[in-house]
């Protein structure tokens, strides 16, 4: 499967700076059409969802993954495939809540921020939040709702930036096409 | 070592200038205007040369009693001048290249900071940091 | 060096070191054996040698060479050869040529033979083994010998005497005087020997000495070794080279000796210090610099070799010999380039070796060095190349005048006043180290030494000079187009002149450099600048420049706090004083005193009336960096009426001008150059061009709109110094405000004034205040309006829904706009009564007061008395420019019938036609215009408005028959958008008589009628005895909205009145058809016969008493025709299908007609029509009163007279369409005339009756064609 | 390395949610064009920087374009300009038969109208990395079939 995906991803490959930039450019943008940071955080989210609900089938039709079974397949799945095919990273899998619904990403190295440094009066701007959204997106194509949330971020002097992610419930109604 | 490290923009205003603090900041912008001077005229030079003589690194700008300076000119026609204390006679040419190479990649990288506007003068923590690190490391 | 030269060089062949003429040298070749032989063929030599060039291959993988070479031919001495360990080259023996013309046996056993052993021995002692026997032969020399041997026998003892194996060392010269081609050989080939004997010698000797200077370098970290030695020894190799004119090699041993010099002192600056250096640490005691006009400077030469030189001979020295040889070298350019490099490195040397100098010592050494490197180019070039080679010379002339400067201030030379004692000392020091001038300079006028002299001899000398070289420099730097080097030299000038009290000569300086510094965006050189070009103005009374100047330094945070504040108290300073030239105020730009951020309006749309109040309020950035106490802030303001505009109009600025309120003033950035951000932005839109022919798109892109401003070239000549010629227009209008303090940073300031005369007020300038002191913004600009009006009181009334409509109560508006009229209590609106519509009274009606902005004020109830002529309203007190708002419930009552709603229904009717000429659906509903006229308290002529109400209903009637038995239909059709109730409806017959009854067949209880249905109600009519010929009916049905609850009674019931005539009917028309006899059923084209049967239902009645009618004795008939009409033409009528028959007038009378139809199709086909008319013969008088319908019948039968004719009827048909276009010529000529009964005269009671047809079996494709 | 999904997508949701953006209200859609292009200028200002820090200094314009439509469009479409014409009166026709942002509509004239907002990112990105390289120019775009579609540049003189 990940060989599939390695050569399903191979063709794919692309100047990352064209697509850091491009988000660079569409944030601040968005910062300027917006006055508040946190209008920006939702605009951003709302995008990210989304690019997640098409991404979901790029996504699903080049890494031939099954159905997972439980979360914490999701959450491999996620970081070991779909963040290395997308971002070309690999982040790793933390703090599991003794539910085991709850789990947290840690990415050493961003590649949204690149460059990036918040000037301070966007203090409240979460700037990668595109990502919370193409999350959140993508799984409710399969019927997870999710909460997705930064609760670190390297631009804010964090050492590192964490993802966090909770399931929800399973969404049983209107399975859209496409899936499986 | 370096005793003033000056980006300048396309138009020739400064973007960034910043010298050693126990120095005359003054003498320096004199310093650093002036070169452009030299900094135009080995650019129009440059201007007829063969590719491969068209590097970015424009070698020694002049020298003065105390000091001497280099100029170096990106592709987007901005220009990084350094200013070096004559007596630091140990520095070699090409330590000159491998730092106007360090400023040259740290510059492209505000370039992309989207919060960047294109034009304005420079602050940055990064760029300062790597400014300092020039400033204070001994050859 | 002829033999006399060689006899000298014999004499003092004892001194060494041998005087040192390089260019002169030439390698030592020394001469043993017969000197008159050599003297002899000495010429020839001398002249031959150099003539051909020979390939030099050397060691250490350096490039061969060609040589032409030259030699120095001595006479042989043992002296001459080296001993041991000697390091000299020059005067080194390279070759050594023992001659004989011997050619005597016993001759050379006796003599020639044991000289040349004793030679040998010396040679072989000195172990030089570079040695060369010639032996010359000549044939005049062999006549007068008798005992003659064979010429090769004395070549060949000798070759094996000395030479074994090396036979080639000797060789024959024969004849050499003779000019023959046999002595040009021999020449040759003692040549070529000669040369490469030199050759290897050289590369032998030169090979041995460089390896020797090299064993001696690598000695040079043992203690005991000098560099100066060294020195010496490596100049050695180099002089060879120069003699062998070999300059690149010789540059090369000076630029080896230079580096490793620098390198030691780099060293002792790292900390490990050589002994030897402590030589060059002297203190500087001369410092007459450079001397590049003799080729070796011997003075300097011995000073190195006695190890005296101080760091700055050695330099000299040094650079005297590289200077030489680049010049022989033809590279100028590059002296001029390495003696900066040299001058520079000189004076960090000194630095770094810590050598006491005395001060002003180092700047002597450097302006002479630098003039006389200048001098000695200029002595090897010619202008042209000069000036084209300014670039490599400039940084030598500024550094002249930098030193040149310095010295000045440190000799007093630059004050106002003079050089003081101390100064003159100094002076006087500082010539003293100069020491002599040179003998090679001495008779030149302009050498530098004299220069320098000259310079520090007077301060009117040294200005001179000082002004010269400066000039020099400027005009340079700017001919190569160093314009910032050139200004900066100029602020030198500058700071020389401020030093002299010379401000006006400074200023021109010093704006030239701040121009450039503004274009450019260099902050802290225009802080600079302007410092010193503000104190430049100040001394020469330029106050308002100078205030200018100081307004802007104290908004410039590149200046400490303490220093802005200076430099604005300066401003307040001169505000304040009383001065007696109280009259003219200094006006200065603003930009740099303040910043007008953003302005604000209030009432926020900037609209006005007149005598209303408006407000402005300013939000200025105070640059100063402390509080100041202005006078009076200003705006001037420009005026203008635009009457006839409609933009002016109260409506127009009261409804559509923006209400933003806030204006924003871009903050224009002092000392940024403008030139990034002075393009116009893209104005880019999507492109769709669609193709002309379909519109289908063609092409869709990106198109950008303003590509023609765009493409302008920007001159971005954007210079930010005061604008020259502030000047205030003389406002008439002005806003203004007094005594106030701006704080540093943000001040609000407002501004009150209240509208004077109506027009637009554009504010232009900004003035504040501060004493004496104006400081104006010149434009206010983005443009700042506000609109003044004035306007009239008016009066509006209009329904709240879209149309009103008639008999049901509804609201209506009336607004009041007071304009410049104020109400006063008693004000009242007059409404002259209209009984059809009266104004229904609402204690509970609420009057609002609005501001003409339409901000709600206040609310009153409104008193409203009513008489039965009058309504009056009166209005609550309200100030002018405000709008009184309230509703009025009225209600329209179509009075009396005839009155509105037959007048309307007729309008109604005529309505109709027009709509369908329009093609509209008829859907129109009737409306009425009421008209209400009302008097207002501000005019004294009364306002007429009308109202349009419209009748939501539409009746139609219509009279039904069944047989005898009659019925009255009427339709109501709801044309509004409400949907209604409709209850009690009644049918009356008005004009009363008794024994009439409409009975009605509708349901009792009340109906709902939505919008656009429409409801019939049906009454049958019964009576006893004859009936008036027309009954006149009045329907009527109440009505109210179906939504509201509340019954209300007023409401008057919607009324219809129509009319029916002749509805008694009178015949009685059945029609029967008959399947062929035998058959059936009908056939598809077989005939059937069709029975028409016309029967009288009464008796003779009024309506039947017309020309019609024929009498006799008592017995009546009247004529009627009848037509079998097909119009679906599913019959073939066959024969005649119309007749004219006499009906006699009487009860039960019957007629029966019979003619044949032919089915056309099969299936269920309805019986064709009959229709029947009244024949009038045409002896008859009123023809006129014919209504349109019956008109073309008799047309048509006046066209074809005998009706009997046997034309089917479809044929008359078409005739009578044929021409009823002529007809209008028959109009009125008494012929037959047809009359049509009225509906409901004749009962036809087989109307919609249908007989089977069943289809024939050979029409089969008839068949087809119905399916 | 990012993936290529990633940025069509985004640059989809970019164009996309301006659009709705404008509908809600804020801006006609003529400032969507504009901003959308604006994006694109800051892009290519970044994109050209880098680009160009280890290559040899221009000779000239043309040096320049050339540098755009092949390094440039590579690096960010992955194919060079298939044609490039010039009237050498600062006029520059950039052609390419397959551009990557056109790609994902249908080919033809189907979806014409809404070539022009999938054109205008990559309008800025050219002239952002001409006015990065000191080339001031106006850059617009023409499609008349799909995927094929042709920028303009317009050189100002300065």
């Amino acid at each position: 499967m990940s060989r599939q995906a390695g050569r399903g991803t191979e063709s794919k490959k692309m100047n990352s700076e064209l697509f850091t930039l491009t988000y660079g450019a569409l944030v601040t943008q968005l910062c300027k059409d917006y006055e508040n940071d946190e209008d920006v955080n939702k605009q951003l989210d709302k995008m990210g969802y989304n690019i997640g609900v098409r991404l979901i089938e790029d996504f699903l039709a080049r890494s031939n993954v099954g159905r997972c079974h439980d979360f914490r397949e999701t959450a491999d799945v996620i970081a070991k495939i779909a963040f290395k095919m997308y971002l070309g990273i690999t982040p790793s899998i933390t703090n599991w809540s003794p539910a085991g619904d709850e789990f947290s990403l840690i990415l050493e190295n961003n590649p949204l921020v690149d460059f990036v440094e918040l000037p301070d009066n966007h203090s409240s701007l979460i700037y990668s939040n595109l990502l919370c959204g193409v999350l959140r997106g993508a799984l409710e194509m399969v019927q997870m709702a999710v909460d997705v949330k930064f609760v670190q971020d390297t631009l804010k002097g964090d050492s590192v930036t964490e993802i966090r992610m909770k399931f929800i419930r399973r969404i049983e109604d209107n399975l859209p096409a496409g899936e499986e | 070592m370096a005793v003033c490290i000056a980006v300048i923009a396309k138009e020739n205003y400064p973007l960034y200038i910043r010298s050693i603090p126990t120095e005359n900041e003054l003498k320096f912008h004199y310093t650093v205007h002036t070169s452009l001077d030299v900094v135009d005229e080995k650019i129009s030079a440059m201007g007829k040369a063969l590719v491969d003589q068209r590097e970015l690194y424009l070698g020694l700008l002049y020298p003065t009693e105390d000091y001497k300076v280099y100029g170096y000119v990106t592709n987007s026609k901005v220009k990084f001048v350094m200013v070096v204390d004559s007596s630091n006679t140990a520095l070699r040419d090409n330590e000159i290249r491998s730092m106007f190479r360090k400023l040259h990649n740290s510059y492209t990288d505000i370039m992309c900071n989207p919060f960047y506007n294109p034009g304005d003068r420079i602050h940055s923590r990064a760029f300062d940091n790597m400014v300092t690190s020039m400033m204070m490391q001994v050859c | 060096m002829d033999p006399a030269a060689a006899a000298a060089a014999e004499e003092e062949g004892g001194e060494k070191p041998p005087v040192i003429y390089t260019m002169e040298n030439k390698p030592i070749v020394t001469c043993a054996g017969d000197q008159n032989l050599f003297t002899s063929l000495y010429p020839t030599l001398s002249q031959q040698l150099p003539r051909e060039p020979m390939e030099w291959r050397r060691s250490y993988g350096r490039a061969p060479k060609m040589i032409h070479l030259e030699s120095n031919f001595v006479q042989f001495k043992e002296e001459l050869l080296p001993k041991e360990g000697n390091k000299a080259l020059l005067t080194f023996p390279f070759l050594h040529i023992y001659w004989t013309e011997c050619c005597d046996t016993e001759v050379y056993k006796a003599t020639v033979k044991d000289d040349i052993t004793k030679w040998q021995n010396v040679l072989k002692a000195h172990s030089s083994v570079d040695w060369l026997i010639v032996v010359v032969e000549s044939d005049a020399k062999k006549k007068n010998k008798t005992n003659i041997l064979p010429r090769t026998s004395i070549v060949d003892k000798i070759r094996n005497d000395f030479c074994n194996k090396q036979s080639d060392r000797c060789v024959v010269l024969s004849d050499p005087l003779k000019d023959s081609s046999r002595s040009q050989e021999s020449w040759n080939a003692f040549l070529t020997k000669l040369r490469t004997l030199l050759l290897m010698s050289f590369t032998k000797n030169l090979g041995k000495f460089e390896d020797d200077m090299r064993t001696l370098r690598e000695k040079r970290t043992e203690p005991g070794w000098s560099f100066c030695e060294y020195f010496m020894v490596q100049e050695e190799l180099a002089f060879v080279f120069e003699m062998l004119q070999q300059f690149e090699d010789a540059l090369v041993q000076y630029d080896e000796l230079d580096a490793l010099f620098s390198q030691y002192v780099v060293n002792f600056g790292a900390g490990d210090g050589a002994n030897w250096l402590t030589f060059f640490c002297q203190p500087v005691r001369s410092w007459n610099g450079l001397i590049l006009r003799k080729p070796i400077d011997m003075e300097k030469r011995e000073l190195i070799q006695n190890q005296e030189a101080t760091l700055l001979d050695l330099r000299s020295y040094l650079f005297s010999r590289q200077c030489t040889l680049l010049i022989f070298l033809q590279r100028p350019w590059e002296v001029s380039q390495r003696a900066l490099e040299l001058l520079h490195n000189c004076v960090q040397e000194l630095k770094l070796l810590e050598v006491s100098v005395p001060p002003g010592a180092l700047d002597c050494w450097v302006f002479l060095s630098c003039l006389e490197v200048l001098q000695r180019i200029e002595g090897c070039c010619d202008r042209a190349q000069i000036d084209a080679n300014v670039s490599h010379t400039v940084g030598l002339w500024s550094y002249a005048t930098e030193k040149l400067k310095s010295l000045g201030y440190l000799c007093g030379l630059a004050s106002e006043k003079g050089p003081n004692s101390e100064d003159l000392n100094r002076t006087v020091d500082l010539l003293a180290g100069l020491g002599a001038e040179r003998p090679e300079t001495a008779n030149t006028s302009q050498s530098p030494y004299k220069k320098l002299k000259e310079a520090l001899s007077s301060v009117e000398a040294f200005e001179k000079h000082y002004l010269d070289l400066s000039h020099a420099t400027i005009e340079m730097y700017t001919n190569i187009g160093r314009i910032r080097s050139a200004k900066l030299v100029g602020k030198d000038l500058a700071e020389f002149y401020m030093r002299k009290k010379g401000p006006q000569k400074a200023e021109v300086y010093l704006q030239g450099a701040l121009k450039t510094y503004l274009a450019e965006g260099w902050a802290l050189l225009v802080t600079h600048t302007r410092k010193q070009l503000a104190e430049c103005q100040k001394q020469l009374g330029q106050i308002e420049n100078y205030l200018q100047m100081s307004s802007l330094l104290a908004s410039d945070n590149h200046l400490t706090e303490d220093e802005r504040k200076r430099f604005c108290q300066e401003i307040l300073d001169f505000a304040n004083q009383q001065a007696e030239s109280q009259g003219q105020k200094v006006i200065l730009s603003m930009h740099s005193f303040a910043q007008l951020k953003t302005l604000h309006f209030d009432p926020p749309n900037a609209v006005v009336h007149v005598g209303g109040k408006l407000s402005v309020e300013l939000t200025l950035l105070s640059q100063m960096p402390i509080p100041v106490q202005v006078d009076q802030i200003a705006i001037y303001v420009h005026f203008n009426i635009e009457k006839n505009s409609y933009r002016k109009t109260a409506e127009w600025l009261t409804k559509h001008k923006t209400s933003n309120g806030v204006i924003n003033f871009p903050n224009e950035v002092a000392g940024f150059p403008l030139s990034r951000n002075n393009l116009p932005a893209l104005e880019l839109y999507e492109m769709y061009e669609r193709s002309p022919s379909d519109n289908s798109l063609n092409t869709t892109g990106i198109i950008c709109k303003n590509v023609h401003m765009l493409l302008r070239r920007q001159e971005s000549s954007t210079s930010l110094d005061i604008p020259s010629g502030v000047t205030l227009e003389d406002g008439a209008h002005m806003l203004k405000c007094n005594d106030l303090i701006l704080e540093p940073g943000i001040n609000k300031i407002s501004f009150k004034t209240q509208a004077k005369e109506p027009g637009t007020y554009t504010l232009r300038q900004l003035c504040t205040s501060v004493g004496k002191v104006q400081f104006v913004l010149l434009h206010i600009y983005p443009i700042v309006q506000y609109d003044v009006y004035s306007q009239e009181p008016q009066l509006k009334v209009e329904p709240m829904t879209d149309s009103l409509l008639a008999g049901i109560p509804q609201k209506v508006k009336f607004t009041v706009i007071t304009g410049h009229y104020n109400m006063k209590s008693g004000d009242a609106l007059q409404l002259s009564n209209a009984d059809a519509m009266p104004a229904l009274y609402n204690p509970e009606i609420k009057a609002v007061i609005y501001s003409n902005t339409r901000e709600k004020i206040s609310e009153s109830s409104l008193r409203i008395q009513s008489s039965e002529k009058i309504t009056s309203i009166s209005l609550p007190v309200t100030p002018a420019y405000h709008v009184i708002e309230f509703e009025l419930e009225v209600i329209y009552l179509p009075s009396t019938p005839e009155s509105a709603v037959e007048r309307e229904n007729t309008v109604n009717k005529e309505a109709h036609r027009k709509n369908k000429e329009k093609q509209k659906p008829d859907n129109r509903m009737a409306t009425v215009d009421q008209k209400v006229t009302i008097d207002c308290p501000w005019s004294i002529y009364s306002t007429i408005i009308a109202l349009t109400f419209c009748i939501p209903f539409n009746a139609k009637h219509s009279l039904l028959s069944a047989g005898k038995r009659k019925y009255v239909q009427v339709c109501v059709q709801n044309l509004s958008e409400l949907c209604f109730q409709l209850s009690d409806n009644s049918l009356k017959n008005s004009a009363s008589c008794a024994d009439l009854q409409l009975v009605p067949l509708n349901p009792e209880s009340q109906q709902v009628i939505y919008s656009k249905q429409s409801i019939f109600f049906v009454w049958e009519l019964k009576w006893t005895k004859e009936l008036p010929l027309s009954l006149q009916c009045l329907f009527s049905v109440s009505f109210c909205p179906a939504t509201s609850e509340e019954q209300s009674l007023s409401l008057k019931p919607f009324t219809y009145e129509f009319q029916v005539e002749n509805f008694f009917t009178l015949y009685n028309v059945k029609t029967e058809i008959f399947p062929p006899l035998g058959a059936e059923y009908c056939k598809t084209g077989s005939l059937c016969s069709l029975e028409v049967s016309i029967t009288r239902l009464a008796d003779l009645l009024e309506v039947d008493k017309d020309e019609a009618l024929t009498e006799s004795d008592g017995y009546c008939t009247t004529k009627l025709m009848y037509e079998v009409v097909d119009n679906s033409s599913n019959w073939a009528v066959c024969g005649k299908s119309s007749g004219v028959i006499s009906m006699p007038v009487a009860a039960r009378a019957t007629h029966k007609v019979h003619m044949e139809v032919m089915p056309l199709f099969a299936g269920y086909l309805p019986f064709p029509d009959v229709r029947l008319f009244k024949y009038l013969p045409h002896h008859s008088a009123h023809s006129m009163q014919l209504d349109a319908d019956s008109w073309i019948e008799n047309d048509n039968l006046s066209v074809d007279k005998n009706v009997d004719d046997q034309a089917d009827s479809s044929s008359i048909r078409s005739r009578s369409s044929l021409h009823s276009a002529a007809s209008g010529e028959h109009k009125g000529l008494p012929m037959p005339r047809l009359q049509s009964f009225s509906s409901g005269q004749v009962f036809n009671c087989s109307t919609g009756m249908q007989i089977l047809v069943v289809p024939s079996k050979d029409d089969h494709v008839l068949e087809v064609n119905i399916t | 390395m990012a993936d290529e999904a990633l940025f069509l997508l985004l640059h989809n949701e970019m164009v996309a949610g301006l659009y709705r953006a404008a509908e809600q209200g804020e801006g006609e859609n003529g400032r969507c064009i504009t901003k959308l292009e604006n994006m694109g200028f800051r892009v290519g200002q970044g994109l050209i920087e880098r680009f160009t820090k280890d290559t040899a200094r221009f000779k000239d314009e043309l040096d320049i374009m050339k540098f755009i439509c092949k390094d440039f469009w590579t690096t960010v479409f992955k194919k060079q300009i298939d044609n490039l014409r010039t009237n050498h009166q600062g006029i520059y026709v950039l052609q390419d038969n397959k551009f990557r942002l056109l790609m994902q509509m249908s080919a033809g004239k189907q979806y014409l109208e809404h070539a022009p907002k999938y054109l205008a990112f990559t309008c800025g990105l050219i002239r952002g990395g001409l006015s990065n390289l000191g080339i001031k120019s106006i850059v617009t775009a023409e499609v008349s079939t799909m995927p094929a579609c042709k920028f303009q540049v317009m050189i100002q003189k300065m």
